[in-house]
């Protein structure tokens, strides 16, 4: 292959005062993959994802590169032009603004109100609770509602790659299962690249194409999704099944 | 796993600590906390007297002066910085204390000191439960907002009872200086600055024994988390009230050691800038600890003073003159609270821990 | 209450006395909503001294004004006045500035045996030789000057519907007293105003022109007579104005309202035009007066920027007396030596009414002449519609108070 | 099948709760017996969380009625539960941020203590008692979950695995007898969800338990029986495996193998 | 009946400078989450140059617009070199910040102009019962406040001032310039102030001439609810209307505690103000 990887990260790391949270990450993911970063609590996988959308400040000599163009410095507002979308932990949906204008709001850096619009009725086709309570402020959506809310408006900026962060969070099986499967089907119609990251590691294996074991900041094991999952070692010591 | 490795080492790191904090320390620290705040008051009152008696009076004047507005701020701290409720309004507390204590001096000049003190305790605590009652759903720039109508309102009531309050030349009195027994031995300013301090360092003693125990940590918590404190069993309304009342006694009982330390109470002393002072002393001192309020207290004092020196020294034109000190505050008050985000408390405490560390 | 007896301190002490200078000290709102009408009276005295010390000084001495800010806020004025006493040893207070606040501070500095020289304020406790044997008036009373402007209403416009528009502390209420003596039946309209509430002026001037008021008496400060003639020209309401002396500066006045006349044809002269005032000192406007020819030269070369106002002829006025005491206690001045001073004073100016700083009066300026301010055309100043009168507060009678006025040259108060 | 009133530690009766036009809870009935532990489940938005905030009082319904231990409760307020031996945790953390770790157990001990206003006041009568118990009894149900070592650390500076276990010590040092527990295992990992487990079959047989979780491993694993909810009804009630076999639970919540293919 | 018709009109041209200064902290609450105590300073100093420009060049018109231009740029440089460095911190380390900028400029106008009273016009004709002046004012707080409400509710901009302010995080992931969207919440907010300083300091200015306005403002906007710039204005007539009535059949000595007593009846009725809904569920 000699198109670059859309997603390339050399060397990461990044430190919360004394705490050293990322230690020489590197990660490679090519177009149209589902990769999952896994790890036990407090491993760094939330931070690996906000240090690669720009809102934790990176270390000397980490490198971000996103389809071949460096950005890695780039404040996290910068991001969403390069095509990157970030779900936060949580979903961080604004609980004062309306399921609506929460939903515009992930659209407002492309210009073209039409298409803004189109993309908007695309969405609620595709969460169906979201389109009854289109004007109800999102801090009366329950927990479930409220990242599917978060996805909503990520993929309002159709990003090449969507950062994920425990979009299972509180959701019901039946959903989880569904906006997996969502994630598979973008990927399979717009070649959508997704970093998911997730606890449930048997649960993301099983829809991911590759992964990537965290521990303590550092990455621990690599591979496919096959080889992690066969992985008895693996398996006991970091994902925990 | 790692994290369930470290749990294990738990009991051992607590012995560790323990075994650390024997010495002189310890002995204080397991004294229980009542009587280890007594002696520290005691303490402070002797350290009072000493300044007081190798200083002249005007000294005498300003520690006393950095008495009740300790007083005042460490009330608010408790309101503010424990409970979280923001007030702007503390001043018309000082205005209930001044002005009860001025009505019981002129109408009950039999009455002693005590019972005035007392007096403006309870009208203050009585002022505050209505107050907080009334705010007590109220959050945030809300209450602000309402207090800060209080500040603004109260002292209109001076105007409206001209006969009783005297309007807007308000109260004033004279009171005994030190008791004919001592007289030569300690001057009246001196005595007036001691029995300020007594006073103040009594309701000092009930403030740091309230804040350090379950009423302190009921009111912390519902400043973090009102659902979660609400579930653990805390009546959210009520100790909201409960801090109010509080901190209006103490503002109360400030404003009656104002009223005596001078021999006044006039509208015009109680402005909305007065309220908005102490709010800025006690962040400028640091929020959540007593400490930060004596910090405030003598930034309120002497910061003013510390300006007038420099026009003067500077030699300023007159407007710039007069304006200097007002500029010099304000000035002070953004740089520190840029520079040092928990105020001086937090800069000294942080300074102390990285000196312990070495 | 637990007052203390009245024990004065010594008097014998020369306290901010030295070889070559007097300190003295006075409190004033230099900052704050209260100082925008009262900073040009520390201002006055500041160049007044100036001009003193220029000249050599009283007895060789310079004198040393030293002013502090107390924000027109008595528990300052008390830290500042305590500064004074005992931080810069001052030998007297001259002129503390304000009711509500000089109140709290004659107690302490008849204690301290402090002279407490030319109280700024027109309300009677001054007056209190028994208790505040140190204590010295020196504005004309707020119910007598009253009285004098109530009995020339009565007298002149018979027929009057009268307003009372007036500021809701001691001033409004002792002017009120004074002028309720005579023309308590005539009165239509009472309306007080808070000043702290400028916005509710407005309406005041309507209900005033409602009830049918067609002479309106003012006991205000300055500002608020310009916001009521203000308001009265923006209502079309033309009563005629009746100013007493705290807030009749007609230059302050005019700079007040200069934004406001109608054009450059009828200037704001025209609102002030035919206003009725009193007024017990030289005046702005009394261009044939020497001492106010005086002051202009004085305000000229060591004054602070800006016009010439009776507000800062009222703080150079005390200055000016303050040095004729001054000198005439003595080269070796004690307190006790200017406390004998004033009383035995025969005062003959600047002031254009009596003055009694005597054993048994400390009350200041006796009455007040009533003048009227007339503008036409180019030609402005003040008419005096009746001499110098003296009074009492209470029902006596009024009588003239003619006296023989120094010139300058005359008036013996510095070297 | 159907025992008395005072067999149940919990009873809920026709509980309807409106949020403007949305039924969040329409005529809700369900029993917990001491020493159960019930699991409620149910799509998002099913009214899960709004039937813990109607227990625990934040949110008032419109009909209905709620009896606990043979009481009637009525109108009663969020902070009275705690005195009527009801725990809840959140389905956030909802952790006391500028608290130590320690405190904000001991904030849920403090119904324990008996001093009142007074004594908390002057530091006198029981002042000094209360605060050594109720820190004995935080710090014990801290080492329960084996956090003890961060006492003294703010709660923001742990891993979510930890501050999770903050958050049910804290529930549990008052020894509740009714603990409402809203997604524990939300954000642990395998491990610590296995351990959760373990926890809440221990507590299950010291008091009852009403657990709200998306874990169906966990949840199948540790209930003794279970409610399901769909738009604010019990569309089914019963031990897990009749719930597990219920056509109407796949289809609403659980998922199909025709819906994943439909992906609908 | 005419005293009547006097009061409310007063009232309601009062209630109109109230309502704009109340609008300029809406905002900003908005913009930033603040309550900026340093609105009546920016707002002073803008009417001081405003007044310095007028006598330079005996246009009121072109003083009106540098009280404008001036007021924005004040509020840009405010909240870029002391707002932002706070952000995030406590609430009240801004509130603070804030009070100290509000004395700082007090203090320094005094310096500048000294502390006496100007003579300061009104844009148009004072005279009358309800003046073309009072009428201006009215109308420029309509207008501002339609402006507003569109700005918020319709236009892409609104939408990302709101989401800055709200959840700075979300709105960043969003690609909204946070720091952009706050500076331009208080230089919109400042130019609205500096408005209302204009309508506020007829017919004399000083340093203090904003202070009761101010409290006024506060109370108008938390009246309204913070979150609503209806909410601002109907507070503020509210308010203008209540205190001129007050103070004409009470006694004027009365308006600030009848101040209190409005904002305490309606605020133990309407915990979050009349205008704001209670939105985000706790648990
Ligand atoms: N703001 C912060 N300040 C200090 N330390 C932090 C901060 N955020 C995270 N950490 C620490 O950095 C480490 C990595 O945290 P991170 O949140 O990335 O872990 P995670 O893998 O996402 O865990 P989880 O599964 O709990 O979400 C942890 O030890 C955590 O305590
Ligand atoms: N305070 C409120 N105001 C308006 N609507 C609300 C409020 N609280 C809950 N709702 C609505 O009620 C419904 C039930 O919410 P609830 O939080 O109980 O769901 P849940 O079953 O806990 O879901 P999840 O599993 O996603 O947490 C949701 O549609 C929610 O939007
Ligand atoms: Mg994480
Ligand atoms: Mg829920």
């Amino acid at each position: 292959m000699t198109e670059p990887p859309i997603l390339r990260i050399e060397n990461l790391s990044t430190r919360y005062g004394a705490v050293r949270a990322l230690r020489s990450v590197n990660m490679t993911v090519r177009r149209g993959e589902i990769c999952a970063v896994l790890g036990a609590n407090g491993a760094g996988k939330t931070t690996l994802l906000r240090t690669v959308s720009g809102l934790q400040p990176p270390d000397p000599g980490s490198r971000v590169l996103v389809d071949g163009t460096d950005v890695t410095r780039l404040p996290a507002e910068a991001m969403v032009r390069h095509g990157v979308a970030h779900v936060p932990e949580g979903g961080g949906v604004i609980a004062e603004l309306t399921v609506e204008e929460n939903m515009r709001l992930g659209g407002l850096w492309r210009a073209g109100r039409r298409e803004r619009g189109a993309k908007a009725a695309e969405m609620f086709e595709l969460f169906p609770p979201l389109a009854e309570r289109r004007t109800r402020h999102a801090g009366t959506l329950s927990g479930g509602e409220r990242q599917m809310l978060a996805i909503g408006r990520a993929l309002m900026a159709r990003p090449r790659v969507l950062l994920l962060d425990e979009p299972s969070l509180g959701l019901a099986p039946l959903i989880t299962r569904r906006i997996m499967r969502l994630l598979q089907d973008l990927r399979a119609g717009t070649g959508l690249t997704v970093v998911l990251v997730e606890q449930n590691a048997a649960g993301a294996l099983s829809v991911t194409d590759h992964g990537l074991v965290l521990s303590q900041g550092a990455v621990v094991a690599s591979g496919s999704s096959g080889e992690l999952l066969a992985d008895d070692r693996m398996r006991h010591a970091y994902l925990g099944f | 796993m790692a994290s369930s490795l470290r749990r294990k080492q738990a009991p051992a790191a607590a012995t560790a600590r323990a075994s650390a904090r024997r010495g002189p320390a310890g002995l204080w620290n397991s004294l229980p906390v009542l009587p280890r705040h007594l002696l520290a008051a005691l303490a402070a009152l002797a350290l009072v007297a000493v300044l007081t008696s190798v200083t002249d009076g005007l000294t005498a004047l300003r520690v006393a002066n950095v008495g009740y507005y300790l007083l005042a701020v460490a009330g608010l701290q408790l309101l503010v910085g424990f409970s979280g409720q923001i007030s702007l309004g503390n001043g018309a507390f000082m205005f209930i204390g001044a002005y009860t204590t001025a009505l019981m001096v002129l109408y009950t000049p039999m009455a002693p000191l005590a019972v005035v003190m007392l007096a403006a305790v309870a009208a203050g605590c009585l002022a505050g439960m209505l107050v907080g009652a009334a705010t007590a759903r109220l959050h945030g720039p809300y209450l602000a907002g309402a207090t800060l109508a209080l500040a603004v309102g109260l002292p209109a009531v001076a105007l409206r009872f001209p006969d009783l309050l005297g309007g807007s030349n308000g109260l004033f009195f004279s009171l005994r200086g030190a008791p004919p027994a001592l007289s030569g031995l300690v001057s009246d300013s001196q005595w007036k600055a001691l029995v300020v301090w007594f006073v103040v360092l009594l309701a000092l003693v009930v403030l740091a024994t309230t804040s350090r125990g379950r009423l302190g940590r009921r009111m912390r918590a519902i400043r973090d988390d009102e659902a979660a404190a609400a579930t653990a069993g805390i009546p959210v309304g009520r100790t909201k009230v409960v801090a109010f009342v509080i901190s209006a006694g103490c503002g109360s009982l400030a404003g009656a050691c104002q009223a005596y330390l001078l021999g006044t109470a006039t509208p015009s002393s109680f402005t909305l800038a007065l309220s908005l002072s102490l709010l800025a002393a006690l962040v400028l001192g640091g929020l959540g600890s007593l400490w930060g309020a004596l910090w405030g207290a003598l930034a309120l004092v002497y910061l003013e003073l510390a300006g007038e020196e420099l026009a003067h020294a500077m030699g300023l034109g007159s407007n710039v003159a007069n304006n200097a000190p007002v500029v010099f505050f304000g000035v002070i008050l953004i740089v520190i609270v840029m520079a040092w985000p928990l105020g001086v408390q937090g800069a000294l405490s942080r300074l102390g821990r990285s000196l312990r560390g070495r | 209450g637990q007052t203390e007896g009245g024990g004065v301190g010594d008097l014998d002490v020369s306290t901010g006395v030295t070889d070559d200078t007097v300190v003295i000290g006075t409190h004033q709102p230099l900052t704050g909503p209260a100082s925008a009408g009262y900073l040009s009276i520390s201002q006055g005295a500041t160049a007044m001294f100036d001009y003193i010390n220029a000249q050599g000084g009283v007895h060789g001495r310079r004198i040393d004004y030293r002013v502090q800010d107390d924000v027109y806020d008595p528990t300052q004025t008390i830290e500042v006045t305590q500064e004074l006493v005992m931080g810069e040893e001052i030998f007297a207070m001259l002129g503390g500035l304000g009711t509500p606040t000089h109140s709290k501070v004659v107690d302490y500095l008849n204690e301290e045996g402090v002279p407490d020289v030319f109280v700024s304020s027109g309300a009677l406790m001054w007056n209190n030789p028994e208790e505040y044997p140190l204590t010295y008036g020196y504005q004309v009373d707020y119910t007598k000057e009253a009285k004098i402007l109530g009995q020339y209403v009565a007298e002149n416009f018979p027929d009057a519907k009268v307003g009372y528009f007036y500021q809701n502390d001691d001033v409004g209420t002792d002017s009120q007293a004074g002028l309720d003596q005579y023309l308590a039946d005539m009165v239509v309209s009472d309306q007080r105003y808070e000043a702290t509430a400028p916005e509710a002026v407005a309406t005041q001037i309507a209900a005033l022109k409602e009830d049918g008021a067609d002479l309106v008496v003012c006991a205000c400060i300055p500002s608020f007579t310009a916001l009521g003639v203000l308001n009265a020209a923006g209502q079309d309401y033309h009563p005629q104005w009746v100013v007493s002396s705290i807030g009749s500066d007609v230059p302050t006045l005019k700079n007040l309202l200069r934004e406001f006349g109608e054009s450059d044809e009828l200037p704001v002269e025209a609102m002030l035009n035919g206003m009725i005032t009193s007024g017990y000192l030289p005046a702005t406007n009394m261009e044939d007066d020497p001492w106010t020819r005086f002051y202009q030269e004085v305000h000229e070369e060591y004054g602070a920027e800006g016009e010439l106002t009776n507000t800062t002829i009222y703080g150079m006025v005390q200055a000016t007396m303050f040095a004729r005491a001054l000198k005439a206690a003595g080269p070796e001045p004690t307190r006790q030596g200017l406390v004998d001073a004033l009383e035995s004073m025969e005062w003959n100016g600047p002031g254009v009414v009596p003055f009694a700083s005597s054993a048994d009066d400390h009350g200041g300026y006796a009455g007040a002449l009533i003048n009227q301010y007339v503008a036409e055309g180019d030609e402005e100043g003040l008419e005096e519609l009746q001499g110098p009168m003296v009074t009492d507060r209470e029902g006596g009678d009024i009588t003239e108070g003619a006296f023989d006025r120094a010139t300058p040259e005359e008036y013996d108060f510095h070297d | 099948m159907a025992p008395t009133a005072l067999d149940h530690l919990l009873e809920v009766e026709g509980v309807t709760v409106r949020f403007g036009g949305l039924a969040a809870l329409s005529d809700v009935g369900l029993t917990i017996a001491p020493g159960t532990v019930a699991g409620l489940i149910g799509p998002n938005g099913a009214g899960k969380t709004t039937l813990f905030n109607v227990l625990s009082g934040v949110v008032r319904p419109q009909s209905g009625s709620i009896t606990l231990k043979g009481e009637r409760l009525r109108d009663h307020r969020p902070h009275q539960l705690a005195g009527l031996g009801v725990s809840r945790t959140f389905q956030g953390l909802n952790l006391f941020g500028h608290m130590s770790v320690l405190d904000n157990v001991i904030v849920g001990a403090d119904r324990l203590a008996r001093g009142g206003l007074p004594e908390m006041l002057t530091g006198l009568g029981r002042y000094q008692r209360d605060e050594r118990e109720l820190t004995a009894r935080a710090m014990a149900a801290l080492e329960e979950f084996g956090v003890a070592d961060t006492a003294h650390a703010l709660p923001g500076t742990l891993p979510y695995g930890v501050q999770k276990r903050v958050a049910l010590a804290r529930a549990l040092v008052s020894e509740p007898e009714l603990l409402l527990l809203d997604e524990p295992a939300s954000g642990l990992s395998g491990d610590d969800t296995a351990e959760l487990a373990a926890k809440i079959r221990g507590f299950g047989r010291r008091m009852g338990v009403m657990l709200v979780e998306h874990h169906m491993d966990l949840v199948m694993d540790v209930c003794d029986h279970i409610v399901v909810l769909n738009f604010g009804q019990v569309i089914c009630s019963g031990p897990p495996a009749v719930v597990q076999a219920d056509p109407a639970v796949a289809e609403a919540y659980l998922g199909t193998p025709a819906q994943e293919e439909n992906g609908d | 009946m005419n005293h009547f018709i006097d009061l409310t009109l007063n009232g309601i041209a009062n209630g109109a400078i109230y309502a704009a200064l109340g609008l300029s902290l809406v905002i900003i609450y908005q913009a930033t989450r603040v309550v900026n105590f340093a609105q009546p300073a920016l707002a002073l100093i803008a009417v001081y140059l405003a007044y310095a420009v007028y006598l330079a060049t005996g246009s009121y018109w072109t003083g009106f617009a540098v009280a404008l231009a001036s007021g924005t740029l004040m509020g840009v440089l405010a909240e870029r070199l002391l707002i932002r460095p706070v952000h995030g911190r406590s609430p009240l380390s801004a509130i603070i910040v804030t009070l100290g900028l509000l004395l700082a400029l007090q203090g320094a106008a005094g310096m500048v102009w000294g502390n006496g009273d100007y003579s300061f016009p009104y844009p148009m004709d004072f005279r009358g019962r309800f003046s073309p002046a009072g009428a201006f004012g009215l109308g420029a707080v309509a207008v501002v406040t339609l402006l507003l409400f569109a700005l918020y509710r319709f236009t892409p901009l609104g939408l990302r001032m709101r989401a800055a302010a709200l959840h700075p995080e979300s709105a960043r992931l969003s690609g909204v310039r946070v720091g952009l969207m706050l500076t331009a919440g208080w230089g919109i907010a400042s130019a609205i102030g500096a408005l209302a300083g204009m309508l506020a300091a007829p017919p004399f200015l000083s340093p203090n001439a904003l202070d009761a306005v101010f409290v006024y403002g506060i109370a108008a906007a938390v009246l309204g609810g913070l979150e609503s710039p209806f909410g601002a204005v109907a507070g503020g007539l509210l308010l203008g209307v209540g205190l001129s009535y007050v103070s004409g059949y009470a006694g004027p000595e009365l308006t600030t505690l009848a101040a209190l007593a409005i904002l305490v009846v309606v605020l133990s009725v309407r915990p979050d103000g009349l205008f704001t809904r209670p939105v985000a569920r706790k648990v």
